[in-house]
C-alpha cells in the first residue's frame, strides 16, 4: 500500500471511530453512559484536530471541551441518577406503607 | 498616528458597559451607582456616536491596525446608529426603572452585571463589522438574556429561559456553520469584504444560499418569527418585568437587525422574490397569530409577549415589497418604515413592560380581568400602557402608523395589496387586545389623588412610550437622513 | 397679527387646549380651582385665537402650519372658509360645555382624568376641522377616536363600559377602512392637499373604478362616526356617557367630525361635480335620505329622553350628507350651514336633557309631565331647540331646511322634498308631544330624584345658563341669518368658492 | 483536499447527527450533548479548512474562532446545567 | 419545524413520537448530502489560502510567536475580549441561579495525598502553557483551562469551594480578564495607538499581561462554574475576603 492510501485509511478510521462515538453518544438513554461516551467522544475529536495540525485547539477541546465540559455534565448526571433513585425509593416507600 | 476622536465612541459603546459589568461584579455593594453610571455614560457614548455619523456619516474602524481581512472591523452607518440610539435610549429607561425594581439585595447584585453585560452585547451586535463577532455577540446576547429572565428562580421562569437558551444556541449553531461555510469559499470574515465576494463570485451561488438559509433560520429561531417562536411568551412573560422589556423590546430586535442588515447588506444579490415572499408569509402568519394569541392571553405580560411575536412579523412584510422595489425614495421610504417600526416598537414594548410591571408588583398579579382596581389606581401608569398599546396598534400619531401608512402604501404600489388586509387584520385584533386591557381602567374604583405615584418607575414608562407615540410618529424625518448615510458614503 | 406668526396660528390653535389638557391630567383631584383656571384658559385662549383667525382669513390672509413628519408624509393645519366654520363651531361649544361640564360634574370622581381627556378631545376636533390633507385629517380623526373613549367610558358602570367598547369597536373599524382609503388614494395621486372644487378631475378614466373604491373605503370610514345607516349602531349605546360629553358626541365633535370629513372628501378631494359624474352622489343621496327616515322613526319610538336625541341625531346629521349629496351650490349652501346650526340645537337639547336629569331625576319621556313648570327657562331653551329641529321659522333649524330643499329643486331633485317633508312630520311626532307634556300636562306629585341646589334659580347657574345661551344662539342664527359673519354667509362663501362662482 | 472533505464532511454529519437528537430527545442533558456534537462539528469544519496539507503550516484564524467557540460552548452548558438543576430541585421540592 | 418531541406519555403517543423522529431523520439526511455537497463546493471554488498566507506572514509584528496565539489576542482580540465576558456572564448566571451545593463527602487520605502534588503541578504546567503560548502550543486558554481543572480536583477530593476564595476576592479573579483586558484596550486608545492596537515594541509585554489575567480569569471562572453556585460565606477556606463577603449572606440559603 502506497503511503497515501495508507493515510486516508488513517483518515477513515479516525473519523468512522468519531462518528461511532458521536453516534452512541446521541443514542444512549442513560445519563452517565451518554455523558462517558460524550468525554470519549470529545477526547477522540481533540487527537484528530492534533492529526490535523491544530494542538492548540486539540489541548483546548480535550481540557475545556471535553474536560470541563464531561466533569460538569458527569456531576448532572450524578445528580439525575440520584435524583431518579430517591424517586423511585420514595415510590417504593409509597408502596410499602 | 494620532487618536481619531470620531470612532472612539464607537469603541466606548461596547467598552464601557463591559467596564460597567466588570465594576459591578466586583463591588457588589456598590452596584447600583455603579450601574446607573455606567448606564449613564454608555448612552452618552451613543448619542456621541449618533451625532458623530450625523455629521461625518457613516463610520468605520478596523481594530488592531491590521489589513481589514485580518482584523475585526467595527462599523457605524445610518441603519446600525438607529437601532443603537434606540436601544441605549431604552436601556437608560430600563436602568432607571430597575434601580428601584428588585427589593431582594442578591438579585439586584446578580441583575445589574448582567444587564450590563447584555447591554454590550447589544451594542456590539448593532456596531459589529465581522461575521464571527457577531456570533460570540449573539451567545453573550443569549446567555445574559436567558440568565437574567431566569432571575426570578420560579418554576416556570426558570423552565422557560432554559428552553430560551437552548433554542439560542440552536441558532446560533446554525448560523456559525452559515458563517464557516462563508469563510471556506470566501476566505473572509469582514461584513463588507465578504458582500463584495459574494456579489463578485457568481458561481458559489449554492454556498451563498445555503450560508443565507443556515444563518437566517438560526436569527429567526432567535427572533422568534412565527412558527418559531414557541419559546417567546412563557420566556418573555415570567421575566422580572425590565428584563422582560429588555427581552421584547430589544434582544428580539438585535436578531432581527441582524437579519435585516444580512439580506440587504450581505446577500443582497442572491435573495430573490421567493424567498422574501416566504419569509413575509411567515411574518403575516406571526402578525396574526400573534395577535390573536395576545387577545385569548389571561396575564398582561403573556399578552404583551404575544404581540411582540405579533410585531415581529410586522417586520418581514417588508422583505417582498424592498425586492420589487428598484432604489430610489420609494424603497427609501420602505427601509424607513421598516426602521421606523422596529423603534416604535422597542420603545412602546419597554414602556408597556415597565408599566405592566408596577401593576403587577402593585396588585401582587397580572391577571387582567381582575386588574381593575390597580389600573385605576395608577394614573400614570395606565396612561403610559395606553400610550404604549395605541403605539402597538398602530394609531397616530404613533411611529408605526406612519410605519403602516408607508407599509400599505408600498404594498399597494406594488401590487401585493394583499398585505395591506394582514395589517389591517393585524391592527384590528390589536385594538382588540389593547383595549381589553384598558377598559380594566374605568371603573368604580375611588379617585386617585395624584398623576404619578412612583415616579422613579413610572416616569421611565411614560416617557419610553411618549417617544413612541409623539416623537417617532411625528418626527421621524431625522430617520431618512440617516439612513442614507451607508457605509462607503462618508469617513 | 404680523406675516410671520401666521404659519403658527393654526398650530397654536390646537395646542391652547392640548398643553392644557395634558396639565390637567397633572392636576391633583381635589385642586378644583386650578383644573377649573386651565379649562377656562383654554378655551378662552382659543376663542381669542380663532377670532384672530376669523379676522385674518375675512382679510384675505392664508394661515398655513405645515410639519414634515417624514418625506412625502406633511402635517398640513390650513384655515380656509370651511374649516373656520367648523373650528368656530366647536369653539364657542367647547367654552360653553366647559363651563356647563364643571358644574355638571361637581362632586363627581376622576374629574382630573375627565377634563383632561375633554381638552385633548376637542384639540383632536379643532385638528380634524383646520386638517389640510387627507394625511392630517386622518390623524386627528383618529386621535379624536382615542380622546373620546375615556370619556363615554368614564361612568364605570357596566354599561358605560360596554357602551363604549361598542363605541370604539364601530369607530376603530371605521378608523381603518378610512385608513386603507387614504393610503390607496395617495397611491395614485400622491400628496395632495384639499383644495376647493377637488383634486381628482383630471385623473384618467381607467382609475375610476379605483376611485369609485376608494370613496366607498373613506365614505364607509367616515360613515360611521357621521352615523349613517347602517354604520349607526355605536350611537345609541354610547349614551350612558354623562351629559356633556353626549353634548360633545353629538353637536361638537364626532359625529361632526363624520360629517365633516364626507364634506371634505365630496367637495375638496374628488370636487362634486366629479363626484356627480362617478355617480357617487347619488348612492349618497340615498344613503343620507334613508338615514334622516330612520332616525327619525327609530326616535319616535324611544322613551328614554337621550335615546330620543341620539335617534334624532342620526336623521339630522345626514342632513348634511344630504347637502353634499345634491349637486348645487344652494343645496351645499343648505348642507354646510346645518353644520353649525345642528350644533347648536343639538346641544341645546342635551344641555336641557342633562338638566332634568341632575335636577329631577328625570330621564324618560313619561316622565316629563309638567317639567315646563317646575324648569322654566330650561324648559323654554328646550322648546327652542326642539321647534327648531322641526324647523319652524324663525329658528336656525328652518333656514337649513329651506336650503335644502332649494337645492333640491335646483337639482331637480324633487323627491328630496318629500324627503324633508316626512321628516319634518316626524320631528314633530316626537319632539311636540314632549313639548306638550312639558308645558300642558300636570306636575307630578314627586320627581324621581330631586336635587336642590340652594340656587334662586331652577338649578345650578352652570348648568342653567349654558342651554340658554345656545338657544339664544339658535335664534341668532335664524333671525340674522343674512348678517355679515352668519354661518348662513360663511356657508354661502364656501359654496361660491366650491363652484368657483 | 481529499482530508479537507473528508474531514469537513464528518463534521457536517456531526452537526446532522447533533440537529437529530436535539430536536428528537427531551432530557436536558441530551439536548446538552447533541448542541455540543453539533458545535464540535461545526468546528470540525473549521480545523478541516483550515487544514493545508502536512507540510504547511495551517490557517491560524480558524483555530482561533474555535478556540473561542469552546469556551463559550462550555459556558453556555455551564449555565444549562444549573438552570436544569434549579428546576429539578424546584420539583423535588414542590 | 416541529417542536421537541416532548413528554409523550401514553403509547400512541411514543409512537407517533417514533415516526416523527424517523421522518426528521429522513429529512436531515437529505439535509446533510445537500451540505456536503455545498461544501465541497465551497471547497473547491473558494479563496484557497483564506486568510492563512497574511495570518502567517504578520505573525513577526505581532508580539507571539504562536499563530494561533497572534490570531487570539492580537488580529481577533476583541473577539477575546468578548469571549470573556461571555465566561463571566454564564458564571454571574449561575451565581444568580443558587448557592453553591454542598460538595462530595471527604475522600481518602490517598486521594488527599495525591491532590497535594497533583494541583500544584497543574499550577505549574498552567504557568508554564500560558509561558509558553507565546511560541509554542499553549496559551491564556490552556493555562486557564489547567487551574480550572485543578479546582475541579480540589472539589472532587472535598473542598466544595474548589480553592477558590472568598466571594470579594473571586468576583474580582472573574472580572481580572475584561477589566485588564478593556482598561489596556482602552489606555491604548486615549494615548492614541487606537483600541486594542499595541505598539510592536510593547506588544509582548502588553500581551503577557494581558494574557495573564485572562488565565486567572478563565481559571477562576471555570471553577467557579463547576462549583455551580454562589460561594457561600460559611465552609469557605480562610481567606482575607471572606470578611468583605460576609454582607452578602443575608439572603444565602435555600429558599423556601
Amino acid at each position: 500500500m502506497s503511503q497515501p492510501a495508507l493515510l486516508l485509511a488513517f483518515d477513515i478510521v479516525l473519523l468512522t471511530t468519531l462518528l461511532a462515538l458521536a453516534l452512541a453518544a446521541v443514542l444512549s438513554p442513560e445519563p452517565r453512559r451518554a455523558v462517558m461516551l460524550f468525554i470519549a467522544f470529545g477526547l477522540w475529536l481533540s487527537l484528530v484536530w492534533a492529526r490535523l495540525h491544530a494542538p492548540d485547539v486539540a489541548l483546548a477541546e480535550a481540557a475545556i471541551g471535553a474536560g470541563l465540559g464531561g466533569a460538569l455534565m458527569l456531576a448532572a448526571a450524578r445528580r439525575a441518577a440520584r435524583a431518579a433513585q430517591r424517586g423511585t425509593a420514595r415510590r417504593a416507600d409509597d408502596g410499602a406503607r | 498616528m494620532y487618536s481619531n476622536l470620531l470612532t472612539d465612541p464607537l469603541v466606548l459603546c461596547i467598552t464601557l458597559p463591559l467596564l460597567g459589568a466588570a465594576l459591578t461584579t466586583a463591588l457588589p455593594r456598590h452596584a447600583v451607582p455603579l450601574g446607573i453610571l455606567a448606564a449613564l455614560a454608555t448612552c452618552s457614548a451613543a448619542v456621541t456616536l449618533g451625532v458623530d455619523v450625523w455629521q461625518h456619516g457613516a463610520l468605520r474602524l478596523v481594530l488592531g491596525g491590521w489589513e481589514p481581512e485580518l482584523a475585526i472591523g467595527l462599523r457605524a452607518d445610518g441603519l446600525a446608529v438607529a437601532l443603537a440610539l434606540m436601544a441605549n435610549l431604552v436601556a437608560l429607561g430600563i436602568s432607571v426603572y430597575a434601580s428601584g425594581y428588585f427589593r431582594d439585595p442578591e438579585r439586584m447584585r446578580a441583575f445589574w452585571p448582567l444587564w450590563l453585560l447584555l447591554w454590550a452585547a447589544l451594542n456590539g451586535l448593532f456596531l459589529a463589522g465581522d461575521l464571527f463577532n457577531l456570533y460570540v455577540m449573539l451567545e453573550l446576547l443569549g446567555i445574559t438574556a436567558a440568565a437574567l429572565g431566569a432571575l426570578t428562580g420560579s418554576r416556570e421562569a426558570v423552565s422557560a429561559n432554559l428552553r430560551y437558551l437552548l433554542v439560542g444556541l440552536l441558532g446560533s449553531i446554525s448560523y456559525l456553520l452559515g458563517v464557516a461555510l462563508l469563510y471556506t469559499a470566501h476566505g473572509t470574515l469582514d461584513l463588507g469584504l465578504v458582500a463584495r465576494a459574494i456579489a463578485a463570485n457568481d458561481r458559489l451561488f449554492a454556498v451563498d444560499a445555503a450560508a443565507l438559509v443556515l444563518m437566517v433560520s438560526g436569527l429567526a429561531l432567535k427572533a422568534a418569527l412565527f412558527p418559531l417562536h414557541f419559546w417567546l411568551p412563557p420566556a418573555h412573560a415570567n421575566a422580572p418585568a425590565p428584563v422582560s422589556a429588555a427581552l421584547s423590546a430589544l434582544v428580539v430586535k438585535a436578531s432581527v437587525y441582524l437579519i435585516i442588515r444580512l439580506w440587504l447588506d450581505l446577500f443582497a444579490p442572491i435573495t430573490g422574490l421567493a424567498a422574501a415572499m416566504f419569509l413575509a408569509l411567515l411574518g403575516a402568519a406571526a402578525v396574526v397569530w400573534g395577535s390573536w394569541r395576545a387577545l385569548r392571553a389571561e396575564r398582561l405580560k403573556l399578552l404583551a409577549a404575544y404581540s411582540t411575536v405579533a410585531q415581529i412579523g410586522y417586520l418581514f412584510l417588508f422583505l417582498p415589497l424592498l425586492a420589487v422595489t428598484p432604489p430610489g425614495p420609494p424603497r427609501d421610504n420602505l427601509l424607513a418604515a421598516l426602521v421606523l417600526m422596529a423603534l416604535t416598537h422597542g420603545f412602546a414594548k419597554s414602556g408597556f413592560f415597565l408599566a405592566a410591571g408596577l401593576v403587577q408588583t402593585n396588585a401582587g398579579h397580572d391577571r387582567i380581568d381582575d386588574l381593575g382596581g390597580t389600573a385605576q389606581r395608577l394614573p400614570a401608569t395606565t396612561f403610559a400602557i395606553a400610550l404604549a398599546g395605541s403605539a402597538l396598534i398602530g394609531l397616530p400619531p404613533s411611529g408605526s402608523f406612519i410605519g403602516k401608512w408607508l407599509l400599505m402604501q408600498g404594498a399597494i404600489e406594488s401590487g401585493q395589496w394583499w398585505w395591506v388586509i394582514v395589517v389591517t387584520t393585524g391592527s384590528l385584533l390589536a385594538s382588540a387586545y389593547v383595549f381589553r386591557v384598558l377598559s380594566r381602567a374605568f371603573g368604580l374604583e375611588p379617585t386617585p389623588l395624584k398623576f404619578v405615584t412612583d415616579a422613579r418607575a413610572e416616569v421611565p414608562a411614560l416617557l419610553l412610550s411618549l417617544v413612541a407615540v409623539a416623537l417617532l410618529g411625528l418626527a421621524s424625518g431625522p430617520l431618512w437622513t440617516l439612513l442614507a448615510l451607508r457605509a462607503g458614503g462618508g469617513a | 397679527m404680523s406675516l410671520d406668526l401666521a404659519p403658527l396660528l393654526p398650530g397654536t390653535i390646537v395646542l391652547s387646549s392640548l398643553l392644557p389638557g395634558v396639565f390637567i391630567f397633572l392636576v391633583r383631584e381635589e385642586n378644583h380651582l386650578l383644573r377649573t383656571v386651565l379649562n377656562l384658559f383654554g378655551a378662552v385662549l382659543k376663542l381669542v385665537l380663532v377670532g384672530v383667525m376669523i379676522w385674518g382669513v375675512y382679510l384675505g390672509q392664508v394661515f398655513e402650519t405645515r410639519v414634515q413628519i417624514a418625506p412625502g408624509l406633511e402635517l398640513v393645519l390650513h384655515a380656509d372658509a370651511l374649516s373656520v366654520l367648523f373650528v368656530t363651531l366647536s369653539t364657542v361649544l367647547w367654552l360653553v360645555t366647559t363651563v356647563y361640564a364643571i358644574g355638571y360634574l361637581e362632586h363627581s370622581p376622576n374629574r382630573s382624568r375627565f377634563f383632561g381627556f375633554f381638552s385633548l378631545c376637542v384639540s383632536a376636533t379643532v385638528g380634524v376641522a383646520l386638517a389640510g390633507n387627507l394625511l392630517t385629517f386622518v390623524i386627528f380623526y383618529e386621535i379624536l377616536t382615542l380622546a373620546t373613549y375615556p370619556l363615554v367610558a368614564h361612568r364605570g358602570t357596566p354599561e358605560a363600559t360596554r357602551g363604549a367598547k361598542i363605541y370604539l369597536a364601530y369607530t376603530l373599524s371605521g378608523g381603518l377602512l378610512l385608513l386603507v382609503g387614504a393610503v390607496w388614494l395617495r397611491t395614485l395621486t400622491g400628496p395632495v392637499d384639499f383644495v376647493a372644487g377637488g383634486v381628482l378631475r383630471g385623473m384618467p378614466a381607467d382609475m375610476h373604478r379605483e376611485l369609485v373604491a376608494i370613496f366607498a373605503l373613506l365614505l364607509a370610514g367616515l360613515g360611521v362616526k357621521a352615523a349613517l345607516v347602517p354604520l349607526h349602531g355605536w350611537l345609541p349605546q354610547s349614551m350612558v356617557a354623562p351629559a356633556p360629553v353626549s353634548s360633545l358626541l353629538h353637536a361638537v365633535a364626532v359625529v361632526k367630525a363624520g360629517a365633516f370629513g364626507i364634506l371634505r372628501v365630496v367637495f375638496d378631494v374628488y370636487g362634486v361635480e366629479f363626484s356627480s359624474e362617478l355617480g357617487l352622489l347619488a348612492v349618497l343621496a340615498a344613503l343620507a335620505s334613508f338615514t334622516i327616515i330612520y332616525g327619525s322613526l327609530m326616535a319616535l319610538t324611544q322613551d328614554g329622553l337621550k335615546k330620543r336625541l341620539a335617534y334624532s341625531t342620526v336623521s339630522q346629521v345626514s342632513y348634511i350628507a344630504l347637502g353634499a349629496a345634491l349637486l348645487g351650490p344652494i343645496a351645499t349652501v343648505g348642507g354646510m350651514v346645518h353644520l353649525v346650526h345642528q350644533g347648536i340645537m343639538k346641544i341645546t337639547l342635551f344641555f336641557c336633557a342633562g338638566n332634568y336629569a341632575e335636577t329631577l331625576g328625570v330621564h324618560n319621556v313619561s316622565q316629563m309631565d309638567g317639567v315646563g313648570r317646575r324648569m322654566p327657562l330650561t324648559t323654554l331653551a328646550f322648546s327652542v331647540g326642539a321647534l327648531g329641529m322641526i324647523g319652524i321659522p324663525p329658528i336656525a333649524g328652518f333656514v337649513s331646511k329651506w336650503y335644502l330643499g332649494l337645492g333640491g329643486v335646483e337639482a331637480q331633485q324633487y323627491w328630496v322634498l318629500l324627503v324633508l317633508g316626512a321628516s319634518t312630520l316626524l320631528n314633530a311626532g316626537y319632539f311636540l308631544p314632549i313639548l306638550y307634556r312639558a308645558w300642558f300636562r300636570p306636575l307630578p306629585n314627586e320627581w324621581p330624584h330631586e336635587h336642590h341646589f340652594g340656587t334662586r334659580f331652577e338649578t345650578m347657574g352652570a348648568l342653567l345658563w349654558p342651554p340658554v345661551i345656545t338657544a339664544a344662539f339658535c335664534l341668532v342664527a335664524g333671525l340674522f341669518a343674512a348678517a355679515p359673519f352668519s354661518p348662513l354667509e360663511w356657508a354661502q362663501l364656501i359654496a361660491r368658492r366650491e363652484y368657483g362662482l | 483536499m481529499t482530508a479537507q472533505f473528508l474531514y469537513g464532511g464528518a463534521g457536517l454529519i456531526l452537526f446532522v447527527l447533533g440537529l437529530w437528537s436535539f430536536l428528537v430527545h427531551a432530557p436536558l442533558l441530551r439536548k446538552l450533548i447533541a448542541l455540543n456534537i453539533m458545535g464540535g462539528g461545526v468546528f470540525h469544519v473549521l480545523i478541516a479548512v483550515a487544514y493545508r496539507g502536512d507540510g504547511v503550516t495551517p490557517d491560524p484564524v480558524p483555530h482561533a474562532l474555535v478556540l473561542t467557540g469552546i469556551v463559550v460552548a462550555v459556558s453556555a452548558t455551564a449555565l444549562a446545567l444549573v438552570l436544569g438543576a434549579r428546576l429539578q430541585d424546584e420539583q423535588r421540592q414542590g | 419545524m416541529t417542536e421537541p418531541a416532548d413528554w409523550a406519555r401514553s403509547d400512541r403517543a411514543r409512537e407517533r413520537a417514533r415516526d416523527l423522529s424517523l421522518l426528521l431523520a429522513v429529512l436531515l439526511a437529505l439535509l446533510g448530502v445537500v451540505l456536503l455537497a455545498v461544501y465541497f463546493l465551497a471547497l473547491n471554488g473558494g479563496a484557497a489560502p483564506r486568510l492563512a498566507e497574511l495570518a502567517l506572514a504578520r505573525v513577526p509584528q505581532s508580539g507571539v510567536g504562536n499563530p494561533v496565539t497572534a490570531v487570539l489576542v492580537n488580529y481577533r482580540a476583541y473577539d477575546t475580549l468578548v469571549e470573556l465576558a461571555v465566561l463571566l456572564a454564564a458564571v454571574l448566571g449561575i451565581w444568580s441561579q443558587r448557592p453553591a451545593p454542598p460538595g462530595f463527602q471527604r475522600s481518602s487520605a490517598v486521594l488527599a495525598g495525591m491532590v497535594s502534588w497533583v494541583v500544584p503541578l497543574l499550577i505549574v504546567t498552567s504557568g508554564y502553557m500560558l509561558w509558553v503560548g507565546g511560541y509554542a502550543p499553549g496559551g491564556a486558554f490552556q493555562a486557564g483551562a489547567l487551574l480550572g481543572a485543578a479546582g475541579v480536583i480540589v472539589r472532587l477530593a472535598g473542598d466544595p469551594t474548589a480553592g477558590l476564595p472568598g466571594e470579594a476576592v473571586q468576583r474580582w479573579l472573574l472580572v481580572l480578564g475584561v477589566l485588564m483586558f478593556a482598561l489596556v484596550g482602552l489606555a491604548l486608545m486615549l494615548l492614541g495607538a487606537g483600541f486594542l492596537t499595541y505598539p510592536p515594541k510593547l506588544a509582548k509585554w502588553l500581551i503577557l499581561l494581558i494574557e495573564s489575567a485572562a488565565t486567572i480569569a478563565i481559571g477562576t471562572a471555570l471553577a467557579a462554574a463547576y462549583v455551580g453556585g454562589r460561594p457561600s460565606a460559611k465552609g469557605q477556606g480562610p481567606s482575607a475576603g471572606e470578611a468583605s463577603a460576609a454582607p452578602s449572606s443575608s439572603s444565602l440559603g435555600p429558599r423556601p
